[in-house]
């Protein structure tokens, strides 16, 4: 196994948990911060593959790594907002009973 | 190119006018949307008749007017209109029998608060229809083919506030679809193949040579040429249009309708759309016919269906007890006579058949709205009798219409066209199980309108609405008597001995021939209505029956007539053995072909084999939507079942997206095995 | 290397004039309105809004044509006519919004969806796997607060909740399909990438991170199965989010996920013909596409909620539009569109006459609709032409939506060849369709209004909404050439 | 190397595993931080210093904002975090669908082609992206600033208290 191959790995198999973590838990925050951790994982790609990229082209991983955590910081603001939004109505954040829509 | 052929568009635009002014006008605007329909109907039918004045001058030329109406993909997709001897008469016809079913109905609807919607809905259904009639291109033909279905639903479920009209029109509505769907695929398949839907195009349209000789030598899986798999794939819309076996389950239930809409729909426009679609597009259907090594014809098919269904509908319309439902399946059998006519290959005795018949069967119609009318809406024909003194009018009129229906010789035009039809069954030279059907089918028609005629006019009154009963008003009866005058007349324009429909249509010269020749035949048939009209009488006619709940005179006859047709148990085993099982094999039938060529595509759809296959099943049940229901309620089912998936839980939905993820990308992997 | 800064600028003027738009609508709210009662500050914000958007729409149609910005941003027919049709869409939505229950803070609502609008303009131009990241982030996190904007109803924040849970986790994919991408092929430029994939071939990983692309489309489109969010949100959300939800960003995200499949991955295809797939992402998205066609149309049937029925019935289009998408390499993107964009023009439609029927009372159920043509006949009209148009009934655009989609999807050869199954089982579904889309008909034109039903006074800008919606569908439907002829 | 990149990649799984299991939520979050460190590492790692700056300012930030709220938010509802049935019921699932997806993602690496060019390791200067940012990237970073400021907006607004149009108690 190459270190490229094991980076990657790494990076599938973070990817994998924070799934994981979002899919079993029932706190709506917690939900939120699994999601997070994947996108985490994709940036390890982007530094990894950028660090071994046969001919280094200039930063773009990099680049690509840092708008991501902008992204990301943004979506974690507007996801709080909104677990906000749903203990206003329900008075807890569990996500299994955020379930009045269906059917 | 006639230059003068543009301005059809006028024809069908007429009509949409006044569909137009009837939508927008008020609700007590009665004057006005009444008044604009039948102006625009006269309009109508005058430019109808320059229209047919032109085509005749010269009968073998096809008239086109075609524009480019946008392109797609690399190609155009044109329009056009086309003028020949063929849509002119239907022009003339539609027009004229919709002029006088609209003059009708001023009297008929008067009473209804939604008058002038009713003739909103009335000129859009005229327009659609002229629309399919004047079209050179199968796609204009189908837009207009679709908004007759969607007429005919606004039509038939005109009386909302019945349950049984609003279910009617929807069944009418989906199962002419069901039609539709193949009518649509073989158009795409057309395009696709043949790079045009034109039908006459100088040369390039999908109906001249060059065009169908292609068609007729490409040669797919099984034999099969593409032309019969097009040909096959469009005669599923007229099946379902025209009510033929097995989709004709929705064109009784249509009687739910104001009977106008019942006249318009079985005499003049919708029904008869799918049998003017196949003998317009006959050049394409009959391009299989030299290859004998074919395993099917198209023709053959049309035959076949209209064979069982010319003898079905006749058979059930014996047993049934509505007037108006006894029309519905006589239309049914009739119907069959003309596919049957335009599968033996003689499209012309079709379109005979289908003029004559639209002046007979919208009379007919017109009558039963008349009775209805004045009978205060009974129309159980147990519960009239009596009628023949108090509405000698209709009674004259209606007897003229039974006895065209009936085919009484020489005088009457239903008997010249129905000669016609079996004179071609009886040449076809693949079976003569066609004309033996046809000549079963005629004995059937007499005995069934006999009962009718005995059971509604004849004896005494059996309820109070039938003893109150008085004459519809002269606008009512006047267009009944100029129809009875044309069910009459329009037989001698294709007798043997002066055979100048067929000429006309044909646009060769057709050799006139002694009245006589053919005369085995035509003694044939005429001994056998002769049996039937005798077999209704001594049945209905001798022993008027004297109450409404008496029995049926069949089970109380005499037993010389037990010897004769058998006791009415035994009747009920023949309708058993005929009707029923008929009708059985026809949802089996309907089930297995279904679950092969639709559901073995995908799975899901066999569920529309049973869909189809239990609308018939319907049909025998009598009650008249219970199968319909069934059937879509257990697709309601299947749908409930993926609704209840979502459960409104986000792990749920969130834990699909990662198994839908995983599924699909082993799909990707292991497809792209290395 | 000089960076063309004028360039961009040109290329963006639409989106600056939008991003102008909302601040203007912002800071004119916080200082002049500020006085002024909801209802008011709603007219105002709106009518800055609308001249923001037309202002877009004029430097759409004059701004400069193709590859801007060294490649970043393509303004090929595609992106200007997806651009074009993304503002007509975001001005329907904004007439809806007119006639709507007001938000709470309607100045920022209408600011919220030009920046919505902002990121699907840009979605229709971007050719950059950067650009396509962040524009499809923009637009999605305006979306998520749009429909979590009604603070007064739970299934507003419950519906925004899941929302954006879900598209985070199809963000989430997405990010790491663009990593494994930026890995195999070494670059983030499509026409880069393109050439590279040529060069390489199917490679395992490349194929996996494609299907993490189509993750993320089947959220953006509501394709199943990754339309499980469409019912809820379709119904929790507020009606001119669900507006633009349904609309504008399916018309974008086709666009988008077109461009990227095809000029991208054009070597990646695939034949979904052959009996054992070979490698390539077609095969994926005709299962999806079947997927979303059978479980559009028919759990559309079960629907008692006229909003969830419009969302099962948007899932259903969804699968029609895949066959669109699947086409597109043969037949070109024109069918896509103009599929896309008049199923837009007929979903505004159908929620503006929800919201409209809202001011009066309830629209929650189909049967709440009994006795619209008595209550408001134009309506009740207008609803009968997007309803009519959505059921694919000639000469309405819904038709010629689906014929030339269809039409393309058999190009890819013939009705036994790839896709074609696929169109007859469009097309037989479409029969199903009909029944639902028939129920809901009836209930409008045909049954008697409730006993307390009231006639519905709608405002005259919502009713030249509608109008301009239903006469949109007409005339492209009697004459589609307007929309194909871009191409 | 390969060495330390093997602890890095064990020590940010095992602690990113374990905040996902523990009942606690403050433990959770603080467990995530080291997780987060991790990645951090891993970039220091691969030469990306202000990749690696960024992700600690930033994740730090977001850490100590979902602390906030999450201590807020739930120290009424301790019950939040028994497992019952249904819950266990999810983990196995959510276990299940994990270890698939990373059952696919390991199986497409081991097949695939990754290219490795034994490549010293690349260096790039703040300088050197504050240019690619002005540069190439002057539209994404346009875009990026849209975003930020939707995200303001829309964080103001959904999380603002009842009050009429004020941004209430917003992060």
């Amino acid at each position: 196994m190459s270190p490229l191959q094991l980076c990657v790995a790494f990076s599938s198999v973070l990817f994998a948990v924070g799934l994981t973590g979002a899919l079993a838990r029932s706190n709506s925050i917690l939900v939120l911060l699994g999601i997070e951790l994947m996108l985490n994982a994709a940036n390890l790609n982007f530094i990894a593959f950028w660090r071994y990229s046969p001919a280094p082209s200039p930063a773009t991983g990099v680049i690509f790594v840092i708008f991501a955590i902008a992204v990301a910081a943004a979506e974690t603001a507007v996801g709080l907002a909104l677990v906000i939004s749903i203990y206003r109505h329900q008075r807890n954040i569990r996500l299994q009973e955020a379930t009045r829509l269906k059917g | 190119m006639e230059p003068r052929v543009a301005y059809l568009w006028l024809i069908p635009a007429l009509p949409l006018l006044a569909a137009g002014v009837g939508c927008v006008a008020p609700r007590n605007g009665r004057r006005l949307a009444a008044g604009a329909a039948i102006a625009a109907m006269l309009g109508a039918l005058v430019l109808s008749c320059f229209a047919l004045h032109l085509a005749l001058a010269d009968p073998s030329a096809h008239l086109v007017y075609n524009f480019r109406w946008f392109d797609l993909g690399n190609g155009a997709v044109r329009l056009g209109l086309l003028l020949d001897p063929l849509n002119g008469l239907m022009c003339v016809m539609v027009s004229l029998v919709g002029l006088l079913i609209f003059i009708f109905s001023l009297g008929y609807m008067d009473a209804d608060e939604n008058f002038t919607r009713f003739f909103c809905f009335l000129s859009l259904f005229a327009a659609a229809m002229l629309c399919v009639v004047v079209a050179n291109s199968l796609l204009l033909l189908f837009i207009g083919w679709e908004l007759v279905g969607l007429a005919s639903y606004l039509l038939i479920g005109f009386w909302f506030h019945r349950p049984a009209a609003a279910a009617a029109a929807k069944k009418a509505f989906i199962t002419t679809r069901i039609g539709d769907l193949g009518f649509l695929l073989g158009l795409v398949w057309l395009y696709d193949t043949t790079g045009s839907l034109l039908l006459y195009d100088g040369g390039n349209g999908v109906l001249e040579s060059h065009v169908l000789g292609d068609l007729a030598t490409q040669v797919l899986a099984g034999g099969l040429a593409a032309s019969t798999a097009i040909g096959l794939l469009i005669f599923c819309g007229a099946v379902g249009k025209s009510g033929q076996f097995p989709l004709h389950v929705w064109l009784p239930d249509a009687m739910e309708g104001p009977t106008p809409v019942s006249a318009l729909i079985h005499a003049a426009t919708m029904v008869a759309a799918g049998v003017f679609l196949m003998a317009r597009i006959f050049p394409l259907a009959a391009a299989d016919q030299g290859l004998a090594a074919a395993p099917v014809h198209v023709l053959t098919v049309v035959a076949g269906i209209g064979a069982v269904t010319a003898l079905m509908g006749a058979a059930i319309a014996v047993a049934q007890h509505d007037l108006k439902r006894i029309l519905a399946f006589s239309t049914v059998s009739q119907l069959g006579y003309m596919m049957l006519a335009l599968g033996v290959g003689s499209w012309v005795a079709a379109i005979f058949h289908l003029l004559t018949h639209a002046f007979f069967k919208a009379l007919l119609f017109l009558g039963a709205g008349s009775v209805i009318h004045a009978a205060h809406h009974e129309q159980d024909i147990r519960n009239l009798g009596g009628l023949r003194s108090p509405m000698r009018a209709t009674y004259a009129t209606f007897s003229v219409g039974m006895m065209a229906l009936t085919g009484v010789p020489f005088v009457f035009s239903g008997f010249w066209s129905k000669e016609a039809i079996l004179h071609a069954a009886s040449e076809w030279n693949v079976s003569h199980l066609p004309l033996y059907a046809g000549l079963a089918g005629v004995v059937l028609t007499a005995f069934y309108m006999t009962r009718l005629l005995c059971e509604v006019f004849w004896g005494a009154p059996r309820s109070p609405a039938a003893a109150h009963a008085h004459e519809s008003p002269a606008v009512m009866t006047v267009p009944l008597v100029v129809l009875a005058v044309g069910a009459v007349a329009l037989g001698f324009l294709g007798t043997p001995a002066w055979p100048w429909l067929q000429s006309q249509l044909t646009g060769e010269a057709v050799p006139a021939h002694s009245l006589l020749e053919g005369g085995g035949l035509m003694a044939l048939s005429i001994v056998l209505v002769a049996t039937g009209l005798g077999a209704g009488w001594a049945l209905y006619g001798r022993r008027l029956r004297a109450t409404a709940g008496a029995d049926d005179p069949l089970a109380a006859a005499a037993p010389r007539l037990f010897a004769f047709l058998g006791a009415r148990m035994k009747l009920d085993e023949l309708y058993a053995a005929t009707v029923g099982r008929l009708n059985t094999f026809a949802a089996a039938l309907a089930v297995i072909l279904d679950r092969w060529v639709w559901g073995g595509a995908v799975g899901f759809l066999a569920r529309f084999g049973e869909f189809t296959g239990s609308v018939n099943r319907g049909v025998d049940e009598g009650g008249l939507n219970a199968g319909f229901d069934s059937i879509s309620e257990r697709i309601r089912g299947a749908g409930r079942a993926y609704s209840r998936a979502q459960t409104g839980e986000t792990h749920g939905y969130l834990r699909a997206l990662a198994v839908a993820f995983v599924v699909l990308a082993l799909l990707a992997l292991l497809g792209g095995g290395q | 290397m000089n960076p063309d800064y004028a360039g961009l600028f040109l290329a963006l003027k639409p989106e600056t004039a939008l991003v102008v738009g909302a601040v203007a609508v912002l800071g004119l709210d916080l200082s002049v309105f500020r006085r002024h009662a909801a209802a008011e500050r709603l007219r105002l914000a709106l009518w800055v809004a609308s001249l923001a958007v037309l202002t877009a729409g004029v430097n759409v149609w004059l701004g400069p044509r193709g590859p801007a910005f060294g490649g970043v941003l393509m303004l090929d027919h595609l992106a200007v006519a997806t651009r074009l049709g993304v503002l007509v869409l975001t001005l329907l939505t904004l007439g809806v919004a007119r006639g709507a229950a007001v938000p709470h803070q309607p100045a920022e609502y209408v600011a919220v969806v030009l920046f919505a609008a902002t990121g699907l303009m840009l979605m229709a131009a971007a050719q950059q796997l950067l650009l396509v990241f962040l524009s499809l982030e923009l637009a999605s996190l305006s979306l998520y607060v749009l429909a979590g904007f009604d603070r007064a109803r739970p299934e507003s924040a419950e519906a925004a909740l899941k929302y954006f849970l879900f598209g985070g986790m199809a963000s989430a994919f997405l990010l790491f399909g663009f990593s494994l991408i930026y890995g195999v092929t070494g670059s983030i430029e499509l026409p880069r990438i393109a050439a590279q994939v040529s060069l390489q071939g199917a490679d395992p990983l490349l194929m996996v991170a494609l299907v993490m692309v189509l993750v993320a489309f089947g959220f953006k489109v509501a394709a199943a199965p990754f339309h499980l969010w469409a019912p809820d949100v379709y119904q929790g959300a507020p009606t001119p989010s669900a507006a633009l939800i349904a609309s504008a960003s399916k018309l974008a995200g086709f666009t988008l996920f077109t461009r990227l499949l095809w000029p991208g991955f054009h070597a990646a295809v695939g034949n979904v013909a052959a009996p054992t797939f070979g490698p390539g992402w077609l095969p994926t998205v005709a299962v999806v596409s079947a997927a979303s066609l059978l479980l559009g149309n028919l759990a559309a049937l079960a629907q008692s909620s006229l909003r969830r029925l419009l969302a099962y019935s948007a899932i259903a289009h969804a699968g029609a539009l895949l066959l669109g998408v699947m086409a597109a390499g043969r037949s070109g993107p024109a069918p896509l569109f103009y599929y896309a964009s008049t199923y837009g023009l007929a979903a505004v439609g159908a929620f503006g006459v929800i919201s409209a029927m809202e001011r009066g009372g309830r629209c929650e159920y189909i049967t709440d609709l009994a006795g619209l043509h008595r209550r408001s006949p134009l309506l009740a009209g207008c609803l009968a032409v997007f309803i009519l148009s959505l059921a694919g009934i000639p000469p309405l655009a819904g038709f010629f939506g689906k014929f030339t989609v269809f039409a393309a999807a058999l190009r890819l050869g013939g009705v036994a060849g790839p896709a074609g199954w696929l169109a007859i089982l469009a097309i037989a579904l479409s029969t199903v369709a009909l029944y639902y889309y028939l129920i809901v008909l009836k209930q409008a034109l045909i049954a008697a209004p409730a006993a307390d039903a009231r006639p519905i006074r709608v405002p005259r800008t919502t009713a030249l909404t509608l109008v301009a919606a239903a006469g949109l569908i007409v005339w492209f439907g009697l004459d589609p050439a307007q929309l194909l002829g871009l191409f | 190397m390969t060495a330390v990149l093997a602890l890095i990649a064990l020590a940010t799984i095992g602690t990113a595993a374990a905040a996902m299991t523990r009942r606690s939520l403050l433990h959770s979050v603080l467990l995530l931080t080291g997780s987060w460190v991790g990645v951090a590492a891993f970039y220091l790692w691969a030469g990306a210093e202000f990749a690696a700056f960024a992700q600690v300012l930033i994740y730090v930030g977001a850490i100590s904002m979902a602390l906030l709220f999450a201590v807020l938010l739930t120290r009424r509802s301790r019950e939040d975090f028994a497992p019952g049935p249904a819950s266990r019921g999810r983990a196995l699932y959510a276990i299940l669908a994990g270890a698939a997806l990373a059952g696919v993602l390991l199986a497409a690496i081991a097949r695939g082609s990754l290219a490795v060019a034994p490549s010293p390791v690349p260096t790039v200067t703040v300088r050197q992206l504050g240019g690619q940012l002005m540069g190439p990237h002057a539209a994404s970073l346009l875009v990026v600033g849209v975003l930020l400021t939707v995200a303001l907006i829309g964080a103001v607004v959904l999380a603002a208290g009842t009050g009429p149009g004020k941004p209430g108690d917003a992060p």
